[in-house]
């Protein structure tokens, strides 16, 4: 067997060194009647047939390498450079875990502490912690710490923020007494300061915003802050990692938690996962954060080196005292983020985040010239936009299938009143020609949808 | 060599990224973003590409891994995580699918997630499998918010006590408050069972659940495992199984025949996806049927489509679902590597890895269960737990010392100072990708530490000797925090 | 740029430093009338604009992963194990270069050391070198070795052996007083033992023949060995290391030098290159051989450690009194043979092998099962077999190439008297369906072939 | 740690492979190959896929790397291999393809193979160029045959003597030899110039050639090169140009244009091929108009189809070839590495790449000549040569000593010893890939040394002090030679 090398020859002599007759003498304290050395399962394959299978079932998706893709909603198709993936598959990163022993994690540690200093600059906050599972849970969590911190158990999430997202925080404190209050988002598709005021009664403990918001739209973070603070709550911005290459970071309009969905920087979409939470905010919530934070220390001969800290808010210290239950987090893909990040560079990560914000308006422009489509929503947007639609949307998605192109996001699953409404998405991984042929095929179907209306239409006449 | 900070390599001007020119017509970037949202600056690092590649380079030869250490990390399971797992998962075909993608354009993962979950269900004799749970302490999160569900359905809101044994992982405990309940310790017995005698004083009609570990963070079986299961349900509480501890188990014995009614499983320990330097993880929660409802929405599913094919989906249709526990559907990189794991070993496969895990434990224990004492002195399963109580007694020596020692003699150290219930504990798991020969190394090592610590005491205290950094001062770590670096 | 790191300021810095006012300055020893700064070429792409051009590019190929292959003849389709490519992935490996600083270079030296043994285990043989180019390259330099450890230079190149080898030989030799003799293969497709005799007058230096031969034979290499030797010749005998998993080494059937092509022990066929070049021979001959050579010996301490050794037959010490002018050489090929061989093990290579001669022998089997097809030659054979085609062989793999299937080698290519032949070829990676396929078109290429014969004859009698 | 041999950890029984079953009907193998050619026996390894991963990866951290390292290999030009190169090497298009599929199902990679040569000729001022010389060496025996068969084509058979410069690479010569040709060592004037005069003696009717390296391998450029080449072709010699150091000359000045006549290119040095630990290389060799009618066969050419489309197609039909140079048609895993490489760079990329070379390279001479002898004391191009004459004679601190205890301060050493005419030689290419940053590290550990040498040339001479093995045995390797692990 590949994997195992004790040979008969070996388990002889180890059942020797132990008194045991065989194996199964091991699992004597195992109730018999539980005791079931059957499964029925598929037989071993050799590597190379399950290598065959495995490709077999991937040819069974539609890759974005050959498939057009206009969806994001909270999963992004960006370039991601060829050193992310060397230097993440250096089995030191990828096959060593938490860095519980410093002088033989260094590598680890001093990338977390990269990490949580690149997250610090992008969001314009003072601290990080070495990742969460994903945006959503990050958010539930923030959700958490910030009734902890005001104890206050009331939260407004704006219906602007991502529906998984919102829903994931509704799960996450089903058990604690949480209150969610109702939505301050108005007809524009974001959060009206005023009406916030409004709904900001003294339980409120935080308010969550995202940052472009699900409709590709930027929230008015700094007056939505002041609104917040004066009312004695804390203020989460959900965030795009990408789009903070071009965007005032949260922290400089206010935010007191940022978190995000890091997969942007560097992640590939795998099919939802695994994703990267980032998690920022105030150094004064140092105690009260969840997650590991790794920081800078000396040995005993003033060398530097970087350590787990501040451990004692954790459940393997804490326990059912501590911030969260969180133990095993993302770090490898921290670790793709802090190569991505480094490689961008200065420049490099604004210049990506100008290509999608320029294919994005160049496809919001050419999609509204077919007639029958207009933008949503109004206001700046960044890689996303809401677009009305004269067809249902689910007949252009079907359409669109039909030629290969992956179409929008279908806004009517989440928001009944926008069910004639698409989410479309360009980063700079969308060609013209394609965002061309989209425009082409969607002025196709409007004109077939007059010429079957105007027929029905002849058929009533007659 | 020490090497800096990514930061500090940094020189104005240099970029490793090349950046395309658009395709399409531009804008100016003020004419749809008003100012205001305009960054000034991003002090990001301006490093070359091969600036980037030294620096992650030589930072990664400062870590200790599975691929040159033997790497016995009790609870951990640092086992050989397959490098076909690692090509497979990579296909363009897996990781460049969008989460949103019409199910007709993603058959493939569909499918393999839906056997996936019959596998899990196989394997743990359970009835049914959420794949969604990030991880170990997400799948705990998931589990117990479905017991909660199910208590809250039944109308039974008084359950509020959960109960956890002492040698709970502490995601036990973090996790039952989490949701809400209160938590309740109870103590193990002389034999490293649950105390029996406890458990039954504790029980009661306002417990929602027992969480256990099975086999426990002793590494052992317990031998009463039918009487704490049904001393809880008597109560009408649910038995929640923590299954970090499966490797053990695989092909002897299944949870769902013992009476567990929910369960995690962390694929990043039993099913071989690699531990990434602290993740990312995978924790499916499997049910009894009378949790099912509950699980968290999508399922995936199967069902004949109109023109008779086989067709997968994703169940969203489920009222009673205790929601969504994460966006998407989980860490699906990590499923795709468990199920190539799946398929690769199959049921004998996987059975040998239970045996062979139990077998490599035993022996390694027996080995050293002279120079150290044994927590418990009795057959051990994946994993045991030695004691440096003698040692600290006699000469001071502590189990962290033992620990750093070893790093000199070319090992990663196990898990110490858990389970916190035993005194200067040491937990070894070696795990079934270890030879013999592996095995007998590092017992002559731990040997050796033991001797050293009676006639060289200092020797051990000091170590490591041979890091390139010494042991770092985590008291000033916490007294000057410093967590990242700052432009000046 | 991506590749450069020198900022504007840097190159200010430098250019003032060794007193210059511009690069162009640094270029005035070049003849202002030869100084040319302009080039005709595409102009710069970005990382994920070449990422595409090339993954473009690669898909206007039909790989094997989609195309059941039926070609052999030099170049062969084995499963290559995971790990061999995350071995030859670690920088450490090929990043560096020739082990010249052996301190700094343990891990190639001790791999290259470790290859040289399994080499030497595969063929029977007691050194080998470290590599060469290739296979048939490998051969040419054993044939020049050869003529001048037995100062006569006349090669008896049997044409039973690879037609590319028989040609690169031919190539390597123009320059030195060379005579290639007539053949010894006879109608069988190997070589006659008494008929070589014939040949080996006493300049002959050296005998070449192929074990499995060209045509799939297994040549008598034990009985060879005699003649030559008899004649005062030594043996060249050029291997598929694949099928020395199964065969009897031609270092213990009196082989003076065994060469090979290595790409089957873990190297992708990848259009013809880079390969492997093996090279074994007797111990004897050590200050004769080209190419590098490790050796292990200690440091002052007494601790194991490896060297390039024998590096006084090398050009770079001896200049045109070298053995050859081999430089660089297949290092990281040899690695993976390396990891390869390690890998597959004692068993594993063995049923590798056998797989293969099962799955030949079904396709031959099967093949000659369809009218009109027949084996070319008699006697046994390992994975590859000639067999005489009712249709022209170029008609079948255009047809079969039709089907997404590619055929076999069309050996009127090199023997005319072989026009009608095909060969073919099958490793554990041809599946049974496929084959299955083949015979099936093979089959109704017969029947079409019949019925428009037919049709003719018809045509005529009417 | 010292890494066992692979062949020591092996245990019987143990495999790391899988072996699927036959789907076919099996025959045994005693039917269908007689006995005699059946092996009795194979003693490879028998190791875990652990074994195998584990001992590898040991072994690789036991390597300077480009990665990890400065690596100013003078004459090695060992500058960053871009990630991008490995991967798009590794598409199942171009790596799983089989050199005799039928050209119709091999058209992107005979586009890339044609357009990379197209581009060679260009950057190169040549007219045609073959891609399939394994490496520089091999290109060089390419060429030097050309030359061969174009003097044999003209009756000019009387042409038996190479001229090589004494700074020549030593492939240089013996390649001349293996062409059947002698060799005439032509000397280097004080400025690093051939020696015009000596030159002027030296050709005659008899000269097939001369060989020579541009810039040289002191990293010079001839200042009267064009003088050079006159005074061969005026005899009717050709000119084989030695291109392993053309990174200098990128987008600066053309081979072509100074007149040489073929020349080789050395993809692994200046197209940033990797070097893989010895290779495999790649060295396609250019040639003017006039001995096109040599290259080896096949050339990749292109041409019209029948239906009016562009098809590439490999050309055999070329009666003046001097025939095959290896099988199959070049190391073509290379080749779409270099392809990348150029259409990353574009013409001012590469421009730049020389540029930036020769500006490193002279910087760090500046740094450097004040504590060693400069070879030639003028402008270099890519690399230059010091001498540690004056250590030696002062302190009896060698070339090779200073090159040991530069492996203490974290440096892969420069070449030694070459060229031979150098006494002493340390021969420094720092690249264009390397900061200005490493530039001056490197400098100050060069300074630091020769210090070091005057201050406790003990300390030089004993380096290296900070690896895991000192200085090895050389006699002792080629006295009792141990080549190979032998079972016992
Ligand atoms: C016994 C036990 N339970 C739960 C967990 C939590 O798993 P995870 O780290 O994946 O959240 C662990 C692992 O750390 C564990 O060892
Ligand atoms: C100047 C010079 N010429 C020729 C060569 C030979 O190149 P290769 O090693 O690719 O055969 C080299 C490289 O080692 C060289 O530096």
């Amino acid at each position: 067997m590949s994997y195992l090398p004790a040979t008969a020859a070996d388990r002889e002599r180890m059942l020797r060194a132990i008194g045991a007759r065989s194996t199964a003498d091991l699992f004597e304290d195992i109730p018999a009647c539980a005791r079931r050395t059957f499964l029925a399962l598929p037989p071993a394959l050799a590597e190379l047939e399950v290598a065959r299978l495995l490709r077999e079932l991937s040819e069974r998706n539609a890759d974005l390498d050959h498939h057009p893709c206009f969806l994001g909603a909270g999963a992004y198709w960006h370039y991601v450079p060829a050193v992310v993936d060397h230097i993440i598959s250096r089995s030191e990163f990828y096959t060593s875990y938490t860095p519980y022993q410093p002088e033989i994690s260094q590598g680890t540690l001093q990338t977390i502490y990269e990490f949580q200093s690149l997250i610090c600059l992008l969001t314009g906050m003072e601290i990080a912690n070495a990742s969460m599972y994903d945006g959503a849970s990050a958010l539930a969590e923030a959700v958490i710490m910030c009734a902890n911190i005001t104890d206050r158990g009331t939260v407004v999430l704006a219906s602007s923020v991502h529906p998984e997202y919102r829903r994931v925080v509704q799960t996450y404190v089903q058990g604690l007494s949480f209150r969610l209050a109702a939505d301050p988002v108005g007809p524009s598709g974001s959060v009206d300061p005023g009406e916030l005021a409004r709904h900001l009664t003294d339980d409120v403990g935080s308010v969550v915003i995202q940052y472009p918001n699900f409709f590709g739209h930027l929230e008015e973070v700094d007056r939505i802050a002041d609104v917040v603070h004066a009312a004695g709550a804390l203020l989460i911005v959900v965030v795009n990692p990408i789009a903070l290459g071009l965007l005032t970071p949260p922290g400089e309009m206010g935010a007191d938690v940022v978190v995000g969905e890091g997969q942007p920087l560097g992640i590939p979409p795998s099919f939802g996962g695994p994703y990267l939470g980032l998690f920022a905010t105030r150094e004064k919530f140092i105690r009260q954060i969840p997650g590991r934070i790794v920081g800078a220390t000396t040995d005993g001969q003033g060398r530097r080196g970087f350590v787990l800290t501040f451990q004692t808010r954790e459940q393997h210290i804490r326990r059912e005292k501590a911030t969260s239950n969180i133990c095993s987090n993302e770090a490898l893909c921290a670790l793709a983020a802090t190569v991505y990040l480094s490689y961008m560079g200065r420049h490099g990560l604004r210049a990506v985040a100008e290509l999608c914000l320029q294919n994005a308006h160049y496809l919001a422009d050419r999609v509204t010239s077919v007639p029958g489509f207009h933008l949503a929503f109004t206001g700046p947007f960044f890689n996303e936009f809401a677009v009305r639609c004269p067809i249902a949307p689910a007949a252009i998605n079907a359409r669109l299938q039909k030629a290969g192109i992956i179409g929008g996001y279908e806004l009517g699953r989440d928001y009944p009143e926008l069910a004639d409404a698409l989410l479309l998405c360009a980063t700079e991984m969308n060609r013209r020609a394609d965002m061309d042929r989209l425009v082409e095929l969607l002025g196709e179907m409007v004109t077939e949808a007059q010429t079957v209306t105007a027929a029905g239409e002849g058929r009533t006449n007659a | 060599m020490p090497e800096p900070l990514i930061f500090e390599r940094s020189s104005p001007g240099r970029q490793a990224a090349t950046i395309p020119p658009a395709e399409v017509p531009t804008v100016a970037v003020e004419h749809v973003l008003p100012e205001r949202f305009l960054r000034r600056d991003l002090p990001l690092p301006e490093v070359s590409e091969l600036d980037v590649v030294r620096h992650f380079t030589r930072l990664s030869q400062k870590n200790a891994c599975i691929d040159t250490t033997f790497y016995p990390l009790g609870s951990c399971t640092m086992k050989y995580n397959p490098k076909i797992n690692e090509d497979v998962a990579r296909l363009p075909g897996f990781a460049r699918i969008h989460p949103y993608q019409p199910t007709e354009m993603v058959q493939g993962a569909l499918q393999l997630m839906y056997e996936l979950q019959e596998y899990l269900a196989e394997i743990s004799g359970m009835d049914a499998v959420t794949l969604q749970p990030a991880a170990g302490a997400h799948g705990e999160l998931t589990g117990m918010l479905m017991i909660r569900a199910y208590h809250t359905e039944r109308g039974e809101t008084g359950r509020s006590r959960v109960l956890i044994p002492d040698s709970a992982h502490g995601t036990n405990p973090a996790t039952a408050k989490m949701v809400g309940y209160t938590v309740q310790s109870i103590p193990s017995d002389s034999r490293g069972n649950l105390d029996l005698a406890a458990l039954r004083g504790a029980v009661g009609p306002d417990v929602a659940a027992l969480m256990i570990t099975i086999p426990s963070t002793f590494g052992l079986f317990d031998e009463r495992i039918l009487e704490v299961i049904g001393a809880i349900h008597e109560v009408g509480g649910l038995v929640y199984g923590d299954g970090a501890n499966m490797n053990a188990m695989l092909g002897q014995a299944r949870f769902g025949d013992l009476g567990v009614d929910v369960m995690h499983f962390n694929l990043h320990k039993t099913f071989t996806t690699p531990h990434g330097g602290g993740g990312p993880p995978a924790g499916p929660v499997a049910v009894k049927a009378h949790l099912a409802p509950y699980l968290p929405v999508p399922v995936v599913a199967r069902r004949q489509a109109p023109d008779g094919s086989v067709e997968y989906y994703l169940d969203y249709d489920r009222p009673r679902s205790i929601g969504k526990i994460r966006a998407f559907y989980g860490n699906f990189g990590m499923l795709v590597r468990a199920y190539t794991y799946i398929r690769s070993m199959g049921a004998e496969g996987l059975q040998a890895v239970g045996e062979t895990a139990v077998l490599n434990a035993n022996y390694l224990m027996e080995r050293l269960k002279g120079a150290y004492d044994l927590y418990v002195d009795r057959r051990c399963k994946h994993e045991f737990v030695l004691s440096a109580r003698r040692q600290r007694r006699t000469t001071g020596v502590r189990a962290l010392d033992i620990a750093k020692r070893l790093i000199d003699y070319g090992f990663h150290p196990p898990t110490i100072y858990f389970p916190i219930v035993v005194e200067e504990a040491l937990m070894i798991e070696p795990t079934e990708t270890e030879s013999i020969e592996t095995l007998d190394e590092f017992a002559e090592a731990m040997l050796a530490i033991a001797r050293e610590a009676e006639e060289n005491p200092e020797l051990v205290k000091g170590a490591p000797h041979t890091t390139e950094i010494g042991r770092l001062d985590e008291v000033a770590a916490v007294r000057r925090p410093n967590l990242r670096w700052k432009p000046s």
